[in-house]
């Protein structure tokens, strides 16, 4: 087990600079940053009766939860294992005598730290420009924005990172997750919402009793599981996708074809 | 020799503060000429100004009485001449003559012509059995040959060949080195072959020119560089060699012994032929299994040219 | 020395693609040239000694143990890959270093490990520099240099020389020497037949996924009796060596070829070398070169490979 | 009769190269041939938007139908469910804008067009067959050209060729082809509608495959490109409850141009000019993406 631990430690360390330095993380930087700037837009130029947790409340909502994350997530974590595939490094690092999982380990926590670092700073972003209009935030709103993004991130990141390792194209395949499947039956009231990521993320994000949710038009709103509930299920999700993603990276023989 | 097919005067090409060329000066004679030199020196960068798909920093190139900066003159190039890139660039999916024959229409071929050439062009290269295959299942040496054949399709008479045989197996290899050398020397084609692989550059071209850090290093017939003195022999002995050499000696030849079990004797003057040579082996009992002229190979050319132009560079620079 | 490498019936397919059917052989120490044409199956064979792939069938065993996912036996082999794949973000002793601490050493000794195989590819001045400016001899210098580093018992180099010219080529060649020498095992594929042969006389020859030939040139050579040896003379009289040639009962044919070239193929190669210089001086026929151009690995690769 | 033999295997080849150059159509052409190789994905995205064809074609056949008062072939019954389909609009046109616009066709056309389109560039790109096209004498505009019309393609066999369709059974189910003399203008503005439509779409797929370097990639950044102005131009909208933010959404934009151009009420409270601006922008910024990376492309081929 300390032999997972250290080899992940040390892939950690030698990934952290290349996926920091890689075009999608460019691409991930230029995705945070869209949410602040148009919580800016509005902040300044929206009439005078909207109250700043609206703002914070449908840009968290209908931009963030819906786009931006699961987005994000499947620009860096379809790359995690798949980039070293195709860049074909993966040569080195699977003939060193280390556990096969620390090798999805070591790069989807370089991976995640990048994804909490954005959209966390993305969701405090976003606070802080709602907060530049009068009126005070509903207090607990701004956390449980910080908190949607980053648990949002962490789950949407590993799901796409175990998809890299059992298919060649996790982007399309995440992509049909995220714009056909999740769009389509998290928006559509009724019982399966519960089968969607999107559904969780909403239940942390919204408390049904803040009035600010009133002009977000959200449909069923009060719908939505408890927080706590939500968050238990994710948790559950995550571990059991990396639980299968280091089963699979370890019994899988990837062949580079030339 | 009629005027030189492709004149360079002064090219140089720089990409930031990457100099690939640096002042490149070379007239390349009709025939079939190898552009040598180490990786990075500049061949690619020199045969993609040629093409135009290149603009350079200095200097200029006419190819074929073209100047491939001017953008008429640049598609009156691209008739002329046909190319063969390095690396692998085929479209998978399509199939090997619909490629060549949609490559030979967008020169400005009918679809009539272009059909009959694609075919001909195959035959040529004798990729006749995978012609209607998709490309995905083309071998490395079968998509060499096809690469030739898009370059052949309209008939060029000039041929920029980049690292033909680069990956082929021995067999593709000496496959693609007959084609070249059948283009250059009976079909009367100007061939400007890029490569590092010298043997391949000895057996199909008569001249060479050596890059090196983007300047011209050495020029001139393969023939005349590798001229041997005749008077030093390379001999592979078995049997009874250290009374051969000892016997060689006293005889008053000169001979040490090289690697793996060669010795390199030293003849006299008058000598022009090896009898007296066979005439020691016969008295001591040993038995002559290799004997040849010792004759400065392209590799040695080639290293040498490269080495004085560094001394060259570092002596200019220090 | 006893065998390092042994496969028994080892088969290894990519779907309905065979990348080896039937390969039984055992490799001895020192170094060794694998040599057979494209898609022959070395790349297949080297990825299943490294231990990245496991054989489809038959059993294969590396230094005494089985290699596929088995982390002691890692430790003891160098492996460098054909494609020229490196990070290109990071520098050339960061790269070396971070590969080598997998190995379990502390952070100072990778370090000291990584610059040391650097030195020995000839790449101190441009260890500071990014990987990614490399050029292509120096990123293969740099494979090498990462496959060397925590001195593994064997190193399985494939292609290291294809797209290397003549110097970076000449460099490596050496190099290898030196490792031969200092009693690592060295397995390195190619099929740029000439240099393999400057490198080493053992080789083993792979076709269509099975073992075709092993051993020294010569011997295999010798073996392929159904091909005549050729010998290819100048002469300043042909004529009159020909028909003394005539005589010898072990002479298959003899050609013209030129004013001055004389082929002659014969079934018994040595008689044909002792017998040779004695006849030379009596008839005195002024012989200027010999050679037999069928003796080198290019000539048995054709006639094994057709 | 004096034999001659001809073993030369290599036949130096007469004909002229012609300077005249329509070489994009060859370019085009062989682009949509190899794109239609794979059967499946054809199926998979052509099928829907045909689906939705028949079914508006059968609306637009039955109000025909029952305002000439005869029903052959339906009985009441069937007639009554076709017309609660239709909604209150049986006018024919109607019929035909809302199936211009009808999400499901818009999706599956923007689909269709990344999916064969994402490629054209990118792949040429990562393989280096780029090489193989600007070392032939053709220029820039070849290129792009072809490219565009192979792209264009597949829109049009999405949604022009089934709005074509539409018209045509209108027309032939329009008593005495009334349809015709009277709306003719309709069907030039279907036509003019689609093409625009599909022009704007292709030159964004392009623009886009042109920037990255594989295919998955480029059809990645389409999606998520739309989706997120238009989820960027939903909470503008809805926070400042200002119109001109929902001009930054494509599918609003072509709403309102469509309301405008088939002269149809329209619930957008903006003048169509600001669309048609807006539009004419994004197309234009696309071309000028595609510009400038063929001429890097080119240059540094």
């Amino acid at each position: 087990m300390i032999e997972l631990l250290r080899a992940t430690w040390l892939l950690f360390r030698m990934q952290l600079t290349m996926v920091m330095r890689s075009r999608r993380m460019l691409l991930a930087i230029l995705l945070a940053a869209i949410p602040p700037v148009i919580a800016l837009i509005v902040a300044t130029f929206a009439p005078g009766d909207v109250k700043p947790g609206e703002i914070l409340a449908s840009i968290s909502f209908w931009l963030n939860l819906q786009v931006i994350v699961p987005i994000l997530a499947l620009v860096a974590g379809s790359a995690v294992v798949t980039e070293e595939i195709e860049n074909r490094t993966i040569t080195y690092l699977f003939t060193r005598p280390i556990p096969r999982p620390a090798l999805l380990f070591g790069r989807l926590l370089a991976t995640l730290v990048l994804v909490w670092l954005l959209l966390g700073s993305s969701a405090i972003a976003i606070a802080l420009a709602a907060a530049q209009r009068t009126g005070e935030l509903p207090d607990g709103l701004a956390l449980r924005v910080f908190a949607a993004n980053i648990v949002g991130g962490t789950v949407y990141t590993i799901l796409f990172a175990t998809i890299g390792v059992f298919l060649r194209h996790p982007m399309i395949v995440g992509l049909g997750y995220t714009f056909a499947f999740e769009m389509a039956i998290a928006n559509v009231p009724g019982g399966s919402q519960s089968l969607t990521i999107q559904y969780h993320l909403r239940s942390i994000l919204v408390d049904a009793t803040e009035t600010c949710w009133q002009s977000a038009e959200i449909l069923n709103i009060d719908s939505f599981s408890s927080p706590g509930e939500a968050l238990g299920t994710l948790a559950v999700v995550a571990i059991v996708t990396l639980v299968v993603g280091a089963l699979g990276i370890a019994r899988r023989q990837y062949v580079l074809t030339a | 020799m009629t005027d030189p097919i492709i004149t360079l005067r002064g090219l140089e090409k720089h990409f930031g503060d990457v100099r690939a060329l640096d002042g490149v000066t070379a007239d390349i004679p009709r025939g079939a000429v190898g552009l040598l030199g180490p990786n990075g020196s500049g061949k690619t960068t020199l045969i993609k100004l040629l093409l135009g798909l290149l603009k350079p920093t200095g200097g200029e190139a006419l190819v074929a009485g073209f100047n491939p900066r001017k953008r008429a003159d640049r598609l009156a190039v691209r008739r002329v001449v046909g190319y063969m890139p390095e690396g692998d660039c085929l479209m998978p999916g399509m199939t090997g003559v619909d490629l060549v024959a949609t490559l030979g229409r967008i020169t400005g071929m009918s679809k009539q012509d272009a059909m009959t050439r694609a075919h001909e062009a195959l035959n040529y290269v004798e990729l006749e059995e995978a012609r209607y295959r998709g490309l995905d299942e083309y071998s490395t040496g079968m998509k060499q040959r096809l690469k030739l054949a898009q370059a052949l399709v309209h008939d060029p008479d000039i041929l920029l060949l980049d690292e033909p045989t680069n990956g082929l197996d021995p067999k593709g290899r000496r496959h693609m080195l007959e084609l070249v050398h059948d283009l250059g020397h009976a079909q009367g084609k100007n061939i400007l072959l890029c490569s590092h692989l010298l043997p391949d550059v000895e057996k199909t071209c008569d001249r060479i020119v050596v890059l090196n850090r983007g300047q011209v290093a050495a020029e001139g017939a393969i023939e005349e560089m590798t001229r041997s003195d005749g008077l030093l022999l390379s001999a592979r002995v078995e049997g009874e060699t250290e009374r051969f050499t000892a016997a060689l000696r006293e005889a008053g030849y000169g001979c040490e012994s090289g690697e793996l079990g060669t010795l390199t004797i030293q003849l006299d003057g008058r000598a022009e032929d090896a009898d007296p040579i066979f005439a020691i082996a016969a008295r001591v009992g040993a038995s002559v299994t290799a004997l040849a002229p010792v004759r400065s190979t392209l590799e040695q050319v080639f290293l040498q040219a490269v080495n004085e132009h560094e001394q060259a560079g570092k002596t200019a620079s220090a | 020395m006893s065998a390092i490498i042994v496969a028994k019936d080892v088969g290894r397919w990519y779907g309905e693609v065979v990348g080896l059917s039937d390969l039984s052989v055992s490799i001895e120490g020192g170094v060794t040239g694998l040599v057979g044409p494209n898609g022959a199956g070395k790349s297949t064979f080297m990825k299943l000694l490294v231990g990245e792939i496991r054989p489809s069938r038959g059993a294969l065993t590396v230094l005494g143990e089985t290699p596929f996912a088995n982390l002691r036996l890692y430790r003891r082999i160098g492996f460098c890959p054909q494609q020229d794949a490196l990070y290109d973000h990071m520098r050339g002793r960061e790269f070396v270093a971070a590969l080598v601490r997998l190995y379990g050493f502390s952070a100072k000794e990778s370090n000291r490990l990584a610059i040391r195989a650097l030195e020995r590819v000839h790449l101190e001045d441009a260890m500071e520099r990014k990987v990614g400016e490399y050029s292509k001899g120096m990123r293969q210098r740099t494979r090498l240099a990462q496959a060397i580093a925590h001195g593994p018992e064997l190193l399985v180099v494939d292609e290291p020389l294809s797209g290397l010219d003549p110097v970076a080529r000449h460099e490596t060649l050496e190099l290898f020497k030196e490792l031969g020498e200092a009693g690592t095992h060295v397995l390195l594929s190619s099929h740029v037949l000439h240099e393999v042969q400057s490198l080493t006389q053992e080789i083993v020859l792979i076709h269509r996924g099975r073992l075709l030939a092993q051993g020294s040139v010569g011997d295999v050579r010798r073996l392929l009796s159904r091909h005549p040896r050729r010998v290819r003379l100048t002469v300043r009289e042909p004529r009159r060596l020909a028909e003394a040639f005539l005589r010898f009962d072990h002479v298959g044919a003899i050609r013209f070829h030129d004013d001055d070239g004389l082929d002659v193929e014969t079934r018994d190669v040595e008689t044909f070398f002792k017998d040779l210089p004695a006849l030379a001086t009596e008839l005195g026929v002024g012989i200027k070169s010999l050679e037999s151009p069928d003796a080198d690995l290019e000539a048995i690769f054709d006639y094994l490979v057709g | 009769m004096k034999a001659t033999t001809h073993t030369e295997i290599y036949r130096p080849f007469e004909g002229t190269l012609s300077t005249r150059s329509f070489r994009f159509l060859t370019i085009a052409w062989s682009g949509i041939r190899l794109a239609s190789k794979k059967k499946l994905p054809l199926l998979v995205m052509l099928g829907p938007p045909a689906m939705a064809a028949i079914i508006f074609s059968f609306i637009v056949y039955a109000s025909y139908a029952l305002q000439k008062g005869e029903v052959p072939g339906i009985d009441a019954g069937q007639a009554q469910m076709v017309l609660a389909l239709a909604g209150k609009n049986t006018e024919v046109a109607e019929q035909i804008v809302s199936f211009l616009t009808f999400p499901l066709v818009r999706g599956f056309v923007l689909l269709t067009v990344a999916w064969f389109g994402a490629g054209m560039i990118a792949e040429d790109r990562r393989l280096g067959a780029h090489l193989l096209y600007f070392s032939r004498p053709i220029t820039r505009l070849d290129y792009l050209l072809g490219k565009f019309l192979a792209t264009a393609w597949f829109g049009c066999l999405a949604l022009l060729v089934p709005a074509i369709a539409i018209n045509t059974i209108a027309a032939f189910s329009s008593p005495d082809w009334s349809y015709v003399k009277d709306q003719w203008d309709v069907i030039l503005k279907t036509v003019a509608f689609s093409a625009a439509w599909i022009a704007i779409i292709t030159a964004l797929v392009l623009a886009v495959s042109s920037l990255v370097e594989r295919k998955t990639l480029a059809l990645a950044a389409v999606f998520g490109l739309v989706f997120l102005t238009e989820a960027v131009s939903n909470v503008l909208f809805q926070l400042t409850h200002e119109s001109r933010y929902r001009l930054l959404s494509l599918f609003r934009n072509t709403d309102r141009l469509a309301d405008w151009a088939f002269a149809r009420k329209t619930s957008y409270d903006w003048a169509p000019e600001a669309s048609l601006c807006a539009v004419s922008m994004l197309f234009a910024s696309t071309l000028f993406v595609l510009w400038w990376r063929l001429r890097r492309m080119e240059e540094v081929a």
